[in-house]
């Protein structure tokens, strides 16, 4: 079994009240490294053959279609993960 | 857009610019400045693409006495939108402060024209409400766009000094079964829901309507409403020289200025993000925060002046605020927080960021002010002062950039007497009847009823609005006294005495569409009617005018004819209209949505322990079941010819005398506890308030109507579905019924004794035609939304 | 009452009073976080069951000397990241995870977001993901008490069923199987959904408590359910005139005999 | 500036109801490619200065702190895009 991984943030012209929330929570956890957070969403896609291109098609195709709103997100990346077991680490 | 404006205008200040740029250095933008502009009477401004019209602007030019800058430019476009300045609509507006007496204005703190009206209920308390459209940007991006219509209209009721206490949400969608809908209704419920839930508002009642005139064309009006003592009462001026002006809340961002990113063409530097996003994200927790930051700041005391910043942000903010006060005010727009540091300043002016509020400080109040501030982590920036110059000042980096007569801007905006003409179908439209039509071929009798009025009780637009309304907390803050699915909304407001309002929101866009002067009368009735249904005596008016083009004379004069009703009828009635909105434009094409003139009412309950159900429940068994008022054949744009596929003839009539007279006899029987449940007769007829009673609590009723069918010389049919006005059901305890009849018998109002309460047979038993088990209702009324939506 | 009433019980000296006007001595403190939404009603809730609310701000270092906390519904932080993820964090929360941790066994009741709080600061375990329907749902939930041995429940008796409203998005409890068979095992389950499962919750979870009783949280609403006319429209028992219903108050009458009647059952 | 992006996934054996409503929609767009999907979150936190070991030590300790809840999630990634202007493609 192969995954495939599609990340989706939003626009960055777009607001982003999760990541406002969590960039003016990390000061009171002592967290000054990080001037902005964006939170977006990660999709991992289960493919039980092989990743043809074709397969790969489809899934930029749900990407833009379905896994995101291209009003206000945008894919990101597209991309397979190898080895079944564990994520990229 | 912008390209295409850089390539034509060779000519434009941006030449200029750049060699004022180099010079500069670190400037990023070519500044037009005020001084600039008086040089160079000649530069083209982009004008029509910000919307304006060549007189209009030729107007500000002469206003101004030279060209405009870009920042005022962007000031006029906004400020004279139709959106904000009502240009087409403000003539026939003006009715509503016309038609008044002096009755009408005797519990009036605040009318038209503020933020929201403000109602005396007594005891020292006040309400505001006010009902708002989000409808364009709701079909864009439904969630957001429905989020942030709730977003805004809390806003105007916090920026009058009140505690938000409920929300309710109007809404209209195309065919239930066209493949957008899903979309749209999964988007603006979750919207709706995912914003108000957020703030921890009630949501206590709207409307559910599918017709395919709103394909492309949702509409999604949000009312909110607020209570506060007599002395809280906060109103958006800005008096007193040199007090302080704060923006505070979330930054400023690009939000909803993408169709006038025309304004770009202030800027040479091609870095500069040419897309502006054209979907405001809300966000509710912020708004949560401000809102309880704001109350805090009233309670205190530390507030002279207020306003919300809705359409058209700072521009609007700054020129209500000074042209309702002292007349003058000094800003610097570059001490204005930003989100994205690439926004220009016409941009800052006409950024729809949400959740900001603007305000007028003393002094000596400003260490507390931040205090407060601080305390819920809210950002502000002191941007300015009251001053006593009458003009409104506004700086970019040391340069002025705005100078204006802040009046010119916010009141003085082009007023249009828009051609109207009745549409020459209209005629057509109302010599064809449902009776006798060829929609009209198979009127059910006898036991086919039983699957009429199931058949009626499952069409989208009767059947159960659950689906919807479970995704609404109707419980936060403790106060609901009644919601869903009962004829109004109530809310307790003194916790000691149990003073409360009841609000309700209707409009038949059917009857509208027949006839809109009666139809928007129609509309008030049925408001009306929900609230005294409820128990509470009716005392405001608020609402949302939908309609199609103001440039197409027919819609116009949908628009004019709605507006001449509502005024006549609220003059009728005695109940004042203290503020609403207007959304034109609400079309496709050439096809304009039904006219829609959503009508808001809110009334008064002395104690909301009292108010009346809308159904029976089983303790009442064997209570009598009346009807109040007479049924004639009044089926078209009735619900019945909508299931026939008919629209056309006339509405049914409307007597507002006799609806305040019926408002009286439920508001007195609720008082003197002569009835346990009322309900409304509207949309469906009487087959759907007796299916809607029963539902309920799951009681049912044996009812007969051969009587009263023969009493108004109408057959079961015309009795079960015609939608006459003017009717209620009611059931009434045993002992009460002498009471209760006498009452009717003295105010001269029709009644009929009907049937009774059955809590043993499970079933609304129209007696001698068909039985219908409430199993079996209950599932044709509850399967219909999940089946399509999940 | 002032000073540390962890150190002086209530217990010792209440016997002359009346009941009532020995209720009205408890403390319970309500926590508000940024977004909070029902922390007026929980006040309100501890009022009508005879006790004294107390306003507890997130900000703050002190817990004002109260005898219990209550952690409210709401959205704080907006939900943010993952509900109650950031509350957690707050000054206040330290304070409250030591008392209810130490010997006192401060009682701590999370509601709705106040449990996501709990489970998030690892006072409660699991944790609560979205509805399996993935909508906000508000319904009247019926409940059966599992456990009438907290400090929270004690006023109920085991398998009594109540009716309460239920308000969410994120009501799905999940735990690793372990903890899932540590909590049926040792009958930490306080509460259970009846009838009908709202939102995919394991084994019909609806609360649960920590081991010691003193710690308690749930999804569904009491505080809504505890003033006639403004409840669900129906109890345990069945229906009731409209909104009459005040199943829930027997949470906040719990803790006040419980602390009155000597301390929490740790 | 540059960006460090921290992926969180939902625990393999905890239901994930969002990623089973994708997959469950999948079909009725006519795609079918796809056995599984999980949905989880992506997080871009930026950096204003370098990105030393030590700032992504802060981010490593966000991730397992804040950013996800060990008792339903994993954090799969913790790695720094280099571009600054467009995330990776
Ligand atoms: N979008 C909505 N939001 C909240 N409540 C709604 C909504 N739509 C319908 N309702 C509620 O459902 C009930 C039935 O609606 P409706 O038939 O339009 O009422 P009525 O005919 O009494 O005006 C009412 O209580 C109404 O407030
Ligand atoms: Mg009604």
């Amino acid at each position: 079994m192969a995954r495939i991984v599609v990340d989706v943030m939003p626009k960055p012209e777009i607001l982003d009240p999760q990541g406002k929330a969590i960039v003016r929570a990390f000061p009171h956890q002592g967290i000054t490294a990080f001037s902005g957070v964006r939170q977006g969403k990660r999709f991992e896609l289960e493919v039980d053959g092989e990743v043809t291109e074709e397969v790969l098609a489809t899934a930029r195709h749900a990407a833009e279609t379905m896994l995101s709103n291209p009003v206000i997100e945008d894919v990101v990346n597209v991309s397979v993960i190898d080895n079944s077991d564990s994520a990229e680490a | 857009m912008i390209e295409q404006h850089e390539s034509q205008q060779t000519d434009s200040p941006q030449q200029s610019g750049s060699a004022t740029q180099e010079a500069q250095g670190e400037q990023q933008f070519h500044l037009d400045t005020v001084e600039h502009a008086a040089q160079t009477p000649d530069t083209e401004l982009p004008w029509a693409e910000l919307g304006l019209k060549e007189d209009e602007y030729q107007k500000v030019v002469e206003i101004l006495g030279r060209r405009p800058t870009a920042a005022e430019l962007a000031m006029y476009s906004v400020m004279w939108s139709e959106h904000c300045s009502y240009k087409s609509s403000k003539v026939h507006l003006r009715q509503f402060g016309e038609k008044v007496s002096d009755e009408m204005k005797k519990d009036l703190m605040v009318g038209m024209g503020e933020n929201a009206g403000v109602t005396d209920i007594g005891d020292g308390w006040a309400v505001t409400f006010k009902i708002e459209s989000h409808n364009h940007p709701s079909y864009v991006e439904p969630y957001q766009g429905a989020a942030t219509g709730v977003g805004g209209i809390v806003r105007d009721i916090i920026s009058m000094g009140a505690r938000p206490v409920a929300v309710m949400d109007p809404l209209r969608f195309g065919a239930i079964d066209h493949p957008d809908t899903q979309r749209v209704v999964h988007g603006i419920v979750a919207g709706v829901g995912g914003y108000g839930n957020c703030l921890g508002l009630p949501n206590i009642g709207g409307e559910v309507e599918f017709d395919p005139c709103y394909q492309a064309n949702p509409l999604v009006n949000a009312l909110a409403v607020g209570v506060l003592r007599h002395e809280d009462l906060r109103l958006a001026n800005a008096s007193g020289t040199g007090n302080k002006v704060v923006l505070f809340g979330a930054r400023t961002g690009g939000d909803g200025i993408g169709g006038a990113s025309v304004l770009a063409s202030e800027s040479f530097d091609d870095s500069k993000p040419s897309k502006r996003p054209a979907v405001q994200v809300g966000d509710p927790f912020a708004e949560k925060v401000l809102i309880e930051c704001c109350l805090e700041l009233f309670q205190a005391g530390l507030v002279e002046g207020i306003q919300d910043l809705g359409a058209a942000g700072i521009s609007c903010a700054t020129s209500e605020l000074a042209s309702n006060g002292d007349g003058g005010m000094h800003v610097d727009l570059s001490s204005v927080l930003l989100r994205d540091p690439s926004l220009t300043p016409g941009e800052i002016l006409m950024s729809e960021s949400q959740e900001r509020m603007m305000a007028v400080v003393t002094p000596e109040k400003v260490q507390d002010f931040e205090a407060v501030l601080d305390k819920w982590e809210v950002e502000y920036s002191w941007i300015g002062e009251v001053t006593d110059t009458g003009r409104l000042i506004i700086d970019w980096q040391g340069e002025v950039i705005v100078d204006v007569d802040p009046r010119t801007v916010a009141h003085d905006g082009p007023v249009y007497e828009r051609p109207y003409h009745r549409p020459e179908r209209q005629d057509a439209i109302q010599a064809d009847h449902f009776t006798g039509s060829a929609a009209d071929a198979d009127r059910p009798s006898g036991a086919a009823v039983k699957d009429a009025v199931l058949e009626l009780m499952a069409s989208p637009n009767l059947c159960s609005k659950d689906w919807v309304t479970n995704q609404y907390d109707c419980y936060v803050q403790g106060n609901t006294a009644m919601a869903m699915p009962d004829d109004a909304g109530v809310i307790r407001v003194d916790e000691r005495t149990g003073l409360g309002v009841a609000l309700s929101t209707d409009c038949n866009g059917r009857y509208a569409y027949l006839d809109p002067y009666n139809g928007a009368k129609l509309a008030l009735a049925e408001a009306y009617r929900n609230v005294a249904t409820a128990g509470a005596r009716p005392a405001a008016v608020s609402d949302c005018l939908n309609f199609g083009s103001p440039e197409d004379p027919e819609v116009m004069w949908q628009f004019a004819e709605a507006v001449r009703g509502l005024a006549d009828g609220c003059l009728e009635i005695g109940v004042p209209v203290t503020g609403g909105n207007v959304s034109l434009y609400n079309q496709t094409g050439t096809e304009a949505i039904h006219p829609t003139p959503v009508v808001a009412l809110m009334g008064v309950l002395d104690d909301v322990r009292r108010r009346t159900p809308s159904g029976w429940d089983a303790t009442a068994d064997g209570q009598a079941v009346y009807l109040l008022g007479t049924t004639a054949d009044e089926l078209d744009g009735s619900e019945w010819a909508r299931l026939r596929g008919h629209l056309g003839g006339l509405p049914p009539q409307v007597d507002l005398t006799q609806e305040k007279l019926l408002g009286e006899l439920l508001i007195n029987m609720s008082r003197d506890g002569m009835i346990d449940a009322a309900h409304d007769v509207s949309e469906g007829g009487l087959a759907a308030t007796l299916a809607e009673m029963c539902l309920r609590f799951g009681t049912g009723a044996r009812i007969g109507l051969g009587e009263v069918a023969e009493r108004d010389g109408v057959d079961e049919f015309t009795m079960l579905f015609s939608e006459s006005q003017g009717r209620a059901v009611v059931s009434v305890p045993r002992s009460e019924e002498v009471r209760f009849k006498d009452m009717c018998t003295m105010r001269n109002y029709p009644f009929a004794r009907i049937g009774v309460v059955d809590a043993v047979n499970d079933a609304l038993d129209l007696m001698g035609t068909a039985s219908i088990p409430l199993p079996e209702l209950k599932q044709a009324h509850e399967s219909t939304l999940p089946q399509y939506f999940g | 009452m002032s000073a540390n009433t962890f150190e002086a019980p209530l217990v010792a000296d209440l016997s002359s009073p009346a009941p009532d006007a020995a209720l009205k001595d408890v403390r319970v403190g309500i926590v508000t976080f940024p977004g909070t939404l029902d922390d007026r009603d929980a006040a309100r809730a501890v009022d009508i069951a005879g006790g004294t609310s107390v306003p507890l701000w997130h900000a703050d270092a002190d817990l004002q000397g109260v005898d219990a906390v209550i952690l409210p519904g709401g959205f704080s932080y907006g939900d943010y990241l993952r509900a109650g993820a950031i509350s957690r964090f707050a000054p206040l929360m330290s304070r409250i995870i030591d008392a209810a941790n130490s010997d006192d066994a401060l009682p701590v009741l999370g509601i709705c977001n106040g449990f996501q709080i709990l489970t998030e600061s690892h006072l409660l375990p699991g944790s609560m993901i979205r509805n399996n329907h993935l909508k906000f749902i508000c319904r009247d939930q019926r409940l059966r008490v599992e456990n009438a041995g907290t400090t929270w429940t004690a006023d109920f008796t085991s398998g009594q069923e109540i009716v309460v409203p239920l308000k969410n998005n994120d009501g799905q409890y999940v735990c690793d199987q372990t903890t899932l068979d540590m909590l049926e095992f040792e009958g930490r389950v306080a509460f259970r959904y009846v009838g009908h499962n709202p939102n995919g919750s394991l084994n019909d979870i609806a609360g649960v408590t920590n081991a010691r009783g003193n710690v308690v949280g749930l999804m569904p609403h009491p505080e809504h359910a505890v003033e006639a006319g403004f409840g669900p429209d129906s109890t345990a028992q069945g229906q009731v005139a409209m909104g009459e219903g005040t199943d829930g108050l027997g949470l906040f009458t719990s803790v006040l005999n419980t602390l009155i009647n000597g301390g929490s059952r740790a």
